[in-house]
């Protein structure tokens, strides 16, 4: 017997929805340390988030889609960044923007008695951009990367590469 | 400014016009943004993107560390791992054959390179780099090398 | 002045150990050793004096812990070296924020670091770390906290009467700047208390300093105070250098005022776009941002980075810089004389501007001694105090600038001597470039792993928001026993409760936008 | 929060009264059951611009016969009011991010659809998906209430603008008060919004807003009486016919500036943006708010501005007036020039304090619009 078609096509639907969700991606206003100043600097005229939709920089969690940790996590943050998590609406999504978020960075070392040893410890992280702080052009990438995530295709040019 | 007095409030409305002016005239300027991906802004040749092996001149299947260990050493973040190295024949120094760069430690502060004694490290213009985990984040020098010498 | 001083406190406070040491080779001109009865009085006299308390550290020597006061003169130079001894064993000492403001959380600080309990203190609570902490952290051998210690680090919890209530700004809050806290007691749209809860960036960099070399604390500095990276890269390298003796070459000089400066326009460049946008204008904040890129562009293009500069080597530089690098500063140079009048078009004429900034958060000057303010903050209230001019390093004796001072120290005063600051700086790099000599950028014969000789330093730069101290104690080790950072927006900051009681939220949100705080450098 | 639960049953009522005019306005004969709107229902009916629609199929006939055509004609009317609010907003969404970016000097939304057209549609559908959270112990029935009231003023002050000479829902003779009366309710899901979310951020916000509201709704109330003296009418398709010869932002420019800056002030757009102030009080009323909700209050936002600025232009601007194009091309026009002042208002200025705000309405905006208002009852009488 052949099949037939779902009446509603909950695959189209899906694939309309990670669409927008990609490209209107509203980060929450919360920058942390030194990377946050390169956030900041992405978002402003030379490079220009708005372009992807995601200048939108939402102050309170409620509203916002994605969570930039641009920063070293003190132990005395992790609750408030956990709680600030949990306050967004999923489907929500984080990237660790720098070394200090991704792993501790230069700050880890024995004895170490005050910070978090990379915010996936607390929080799942989708995308690591690596830096010390990370070039806007890399904050971007990881945008990119996290829209390539969410649909499945890259929707943008690749950059030449350089050594 | 007084609500009641007339010149300031006129001086006032005159301010408000000038500003107006500044932005009025900016929104008909051209714009200043570099498109990312479409375009790419020039990297200096003195960005600091991760480190990465020099080649050496005489002999382009090695690179010129010789796994003296001075930059793992000096490193303050301990980025550096597993410099280990093998004697080749007919070579009188070492070559190394794994160096890890965990580059999410790193802070690109160039202690390395300043102390590489065969200034076997140099850094790299590589300034986008994104991963969907740590281990992205983590490079091994030498692999790297050969495929930047392969192409 | 130091000769005088000394003989009128010795007059003033009996039984008091005070001698001159060489300003050269120390940084501070006279160390006098205190009992703890003596303590109180010694700081009355200099609060007599009109001295402020520039820095308050801890020292653990393990057979007994030394707090050291660094008292300092606004208007002449004259820094005074201050140690009392205290017992390792359940230290205690008397307090002195009674006298001096700023001692409030300097005590507190010592008192969670180091677990000296002052005697009399109002309020001995967490400050910076978090409650799960074991042991004293900066204490050379581990030791634990105790029980009832705990205890009282925990006490602070905010309760609401009637008709008030506790908001909290921060950590997450679009006007704190990164993550401070600040919890602000209200009675409708007005301010009753503020008071400021810090450590959620405490990164440990005095902790750092004690576990590594001298050279590999060098990318530390950059992360302290990011976006005035290289000041604090600088006050870093020159304290050791002094503290070595190594001689720096003229031109690696020049080179290291032309790149301060030019951090300093885009640190300054930052708070001119952060504070309008505190105000609700984003559009300056995008212009700002314009000019800074610029700087940036040109800074990256000797040291490679973009913000946490890792430039300043000790005996001079990482790199020398090229002919493009003078051009585009000239270029520069030229492009911010002109935006300065799209700014003042934009911002500082603006009517709403100004009246949301004149005559809000008015510092006074006869209180500023007693905060320990420097930087921009002090300036405005009329005192020009400077450590450029005071205690010059780098080449700024050399350089013609003046001091910009204001009159009344309110919220328009803060932001006029920033942009006349601004405005300074493209001077000293105009001169600069034009006096600047050919020559090694870096001293010769510098070696890999420094050994400085016993004893300590104090030694200041003006980095852009105020005085950057840093004291080293040396054991004749390749790490310093004991590496202090004295850091402006720390005692900026402690003048916001006063300045904030009683005062609208908007207001308080405005002042603290002036003060142009960054925390990192005030959490360390 | 028990006054507040009291005080629903009431205001419940008056908007279901007033639901009644909309229907009332859309038929022709005086509806039947709607208590309260015969006040209303008596206004030349003519001008029904969906008089043309009745000569439609067959098939639409019969049914029509069955279910009545007022309610045909109420159906349509919303559906086409609700259709010009979603692509008002859409389209100011999309102009508010363009207009912001140039004057910033960068380009805005781009990759999303050609010159980014499409990313209010991305966000609309992303909101639509997102998670709806509920906060913990909030004060549920307003929480929920809130981003639905928020709704109803603005589609009833669509019913009377008149968009063209013979394009507007329904002319009512005192359209003007329709207009006001309900511009003054969207206050009130502000205030509910506040008090429901168990915030204090957003409840600062809401009471900030309505201290805003009561200090600007006289202003604009003031400045528009003097339009009423000149118009010798309430009704808005008089007042634009009364500007056939000269507009009346140069016969009146006082009452034009000042209703202009009062209806920015009531629309709460920098630089009187004090309730969504957001260095202050995060996003102020809505911080609690997330995905459709959240969306709601947005789009409330910018319809509020379409009609601040659509009754700038019946009131002041000659309305449909206009040579050779067709007036409802005029109307747009005009009204989103005005609206590009607004965004470029919030682009330039900072925000003024509150104190500063309250001052300004009450020591110069109504002062001002007083004396424009006898100097103009006293010239007319000459």
């Amino acid at each position: 017997m052949e099949t037939q078609g779902p009446i509603i096509r909950f695959a189209v639907l899906d694939k309309v929805l990670d669409l927008a969700r990609a490209n209107s991606l509203w980060p929450v206003t919360f920058g942390l340390a030194c990377c946050a100043i390169e956030m900041m600097c992405t978002s402003m005229a030379r490079f220009d988030l708005a372009r992807f939709g995601a200048e939108v920089f939402r102050p309170s969690p409620r509203q916002a889609d994605l969570m930039m940790v641009t920063g070293t996590v003190t132990r005395k943050m992790a609750p408030s960044l956990v709680t600030l998590y949990e306050q967004m609406p999923s489907p929500k999504w984080v990237i660790a923007v720098g070394n200090c978020a991704i792993s501790g960075g230069p700050f880890v070392f024995k004895g170490q008695y005050n910070i978090v040893e990379g915010v996936d410890k607390l929080i799942p992280v989708d995308v690591y951009v690596p830096g010390c702080p990370p070039r806007p052009e890399g904050l971007l990438e990881g945008l990119m990367k996290l829209e390539e995530k969410i649909t499945g295709t890259r929707r943008f040019p690749k950059a030449e590469e350089k050594w | 400014m007084s609500m009641t007095n007339p010149v300031s409030i006129i001086k006032g409305a005159v301010s408000l016009i000038i500003g107006l002016g500044v932005t009025i005239k900016a929104f008909f300027r051209p714009v200043v943004t570099c498109q990312y991906p479409r375009e790419v802004l020039p990297i200096s040749p003195r960005f600091r993107g991760h480190t990465k092996l020099v080649g050496d001149e005489e002999n382009p299947d090695r690179t010129r560390c010789i796994v003296c260990g001075m930059c793992e050493r000096s490193c303050p973040s301990g980025a550096i791992h597993k410099v280990e190295g093998e004697k080749r024949e007919g070579e009188k120094k070492k070559v190394a054959t794994s160096y890890i760069l965990d580059f999410s430690t790193c802070s690109q502060c160039g202690i390395c390179v300043e102390i590489c004694p065969t200034s076997a490290l140099a850094f790299s213009a590589d300034y986008n780099i994104v991963g969907y985990s740590r281990d992205d984040c983590c490079f091994d020098l030498v692999k790297e090398y050969e495929k930047r010498k392969a192409t | 002045m130091v000769t005088g001083i000394i003989q009128d406190l010795k007059k003033a406070v009996a039984g008091i150990e005070a001698s001159e040491v060489s300003y050269e080779q120390n940084g501070y001109h006279a160390a006098v050793v205190t009992q703890k009865g003596s303590l109180v009085s010694v700081a009355e006299f200099f609060n007599g004096r009109v001295f402020y308390l520039a820095d308050l550290c801890c020292v653990d020597y393990v057979d007994y812990l030394e707090l050291v006061y660094f008292f300092n003169h606004h208007k002449t130079l004259c820094r005074i070296k201050v140690t009392l001894k205290v017992e390792p064993e359940k230290p205690t000492a008397p307090t002195i924020s009674h006298i001096y403001n700023i001692a409030h959380w300097y005590e507190r600080e010592i008192h969670e670091f180091f677990g000296v309990y002052f005697e009399g203190h109002p309020n001995l609570t967490y400050l910076f770390l978090h409650e799960g902490i074991e042991y004293y952290p900066l204490r050379k051998k581990p030791t634990p906290v105790p029980e009832d210690a705990k205890k009282l680090l925990n006490s602070f919890n905010p309760e609401g009467e009637e008709d008030t209530f506790f908001v909290n700004l921060g950590p997450q809050h679009p006007s704190t700047h990164g993550v401070l806290r600040v919890v602000v007691k209200m009675d409708g749209e007005y301010i009753l208390s503020a008071e400021p809860v810090l450590g959620y960036l405490h990164r440990m960099h005095e902790k750092m300093a004690e576990n590594r070399s001298y050279l590999q604390f060098l990318p530390n500095p950059a992360r302290i105070d990011y976006p005035g990276a290289l000041l604090l890269n600088l006050a870093h390298v020159t304290t050791i250098e002094k503290l070595c003796g190594i001689e720096v070459p003229e031109r690696a000089q020049y080179i290291r005022t032309i790149t301060c400066e030019l951090n300093r326009i885009a640190s300054h460049l930052l708070w001119f776009g952060a504070f309008p946008a505190d105000l609700g204008a984003l559009t300056p904040f995008l212009y700002a941002f314009d000019d800074r890129e610029q700087i940036l562009d040109i800074l990256e293009n000797i040291t490679g980075s973009r913000l946490t500069y890792c430039y300043f080597r000790f005996g001079g530089l990482y790199n020398d810089i090229d002919d493009t690098f003078i051009e585009m500063t000239k270029k520069f140079v030229k492009r911010m004389r002109e935006r300065f009048k799209i700014y003042d078009e934009l911002v500082t004429g603006n009517v709403i501007f100004v009246n949301r900034a004149k005559g809000t958060g008015i510092l006074e000057q006869d209180q500023v001694h007693k905060y320990g303010c420097s930087g921009p903050i002090i300036r405005s209230t009329g005192m020009p105090f400077d450590i450029r001019k005071t205690e010059p390093y780098a080449v700024y004796d050399q350089v013609d600038f003046e001091i910009p001072t204001g009159t009344v120290g309110d919220n328009m005063d803060r932001y006029n001597v920033r942009m006349a600051e601004m405005e300074m700086s493209l001077r000293i790099v105009e001169q600069a470039i034009a006096k600047l000599p050919s020559g090694p950028f870096k001293a010769e014969k510098v070696p890999k792993k420094l050994k400085p000789p016993k004893g300590d330093i104090y030694h200041a730069v003006e980095s852009s928001r105020g005085e950057t101290g840093v004291y080293i104690v040396s054991d004749e080790s390749d790490t310093p026993y004991r590496m202090r950072w004295r850091v402006p927006s720390y005692s900026n900051l402690m003048t916001f409760p006063a300045l904030a009681r009683g005062t609208l939220i908007a207001d308080a949100i405005a002042t603290l936008g002036s003060y142009d705080i960054v925390v990192p450098e005030i959490d360390r | 929060m028990a006054f507040t639960s009291g005080l629903m049953p009431g205001v419940l009522c008056r908007l279901v009264s007033l639901m009644g005019i909309q229907r009332a306005s859309a038929s022709r004969v005086p509806a039947c059951g709607c208590g309260g709107s015969d006040g209303f229902a008596g206004g030349g009916g003519d001008a029904s611009p969906f008089d043309r629609e009745t000569a439609m199929t067959e098939t639409i006939n019969s049914i029509a016969n069955v279910i009545g055509w007022e309610t045909i004609r109420t159906v349509v009317g919303l559906v086409g009011v609700l259709v010009v609010v979603v692509v008002n907003a859409l389209v100011l969404t999309w102009a508010e991010r363009k207009v912001s970016a140039h004057m910033q000097r960068r380009i805005g939304p781009k990759e999303v659809g050609p010159f980014g057209l499409l990313q209010p549609i991305a966000d609309t559908v992303k909101l639509l998906a997102k998670e709806l959270l509920t906060p913990q112990n909030v004060e549920k029935p307003l929480y929920y209430l809130a981003p639905v009231i928020v709704f109803i003023p603005v589609l009833v002050s669509f019913v009377v603008i008149p968009f063209d000479a013979r394009l507007q829902v329904k002319d009512i003779n005192v359209g003007l008060l329709v207009i006001l009366a309900f511009s003054s309710l969207s206050v009130f899901s502000i205030l509910i919004a506040g008090l429901g979310s168990n915030n204090k951020f957003s409840l600062i916000g809401s009471v900030r807003s309505i201290a805003q509201n009561i200090a600007y709704e006289i202003p604009l109330l003031l400045s528009l009486l003097s339009v009423v003296f000149m118009a010798n009418s309430l009704s808005l398709r008089d007042i634009v016919e009364a500007q056939k010869g000269v507009w009346y932002v140069f016969s009146q420019p006082i009452a034009f500036l000042v209703f202009f800056i009062a209806s920015v002030a009531e629309t709460n757009r920098t630089p009187f943006d004090l309730p969504e102030a957001e260095s202050e009080l995060v996003a102020g009323f809505h911080t609690e708010y997330s995905g459709m909700r959240f969306a709601l209050f947005f789009l409330a936002e910018y319809t509020n501005v379409f009609i601040v600025c659509a009754m700038t232009t019946t009131f002041f601007l000659g309305g449909y007036q206009g040579p050779i194009l067709p007036g409802i091309v005029w109307f747009f026009v005009k009204t989103y020039l005005l609206v590009f002042v607004i965004l470029w208002f919030r682009w330039t200025f900072p925000r003024v304090r509150f104190d500063q705000l309250l001052n300004f309405s009450w020591k110069l905006l109504i002062p001002v619009s007083f004396l424009n208002l006898i100097v103009t009852g006293g010239l007319l009488k000459l």
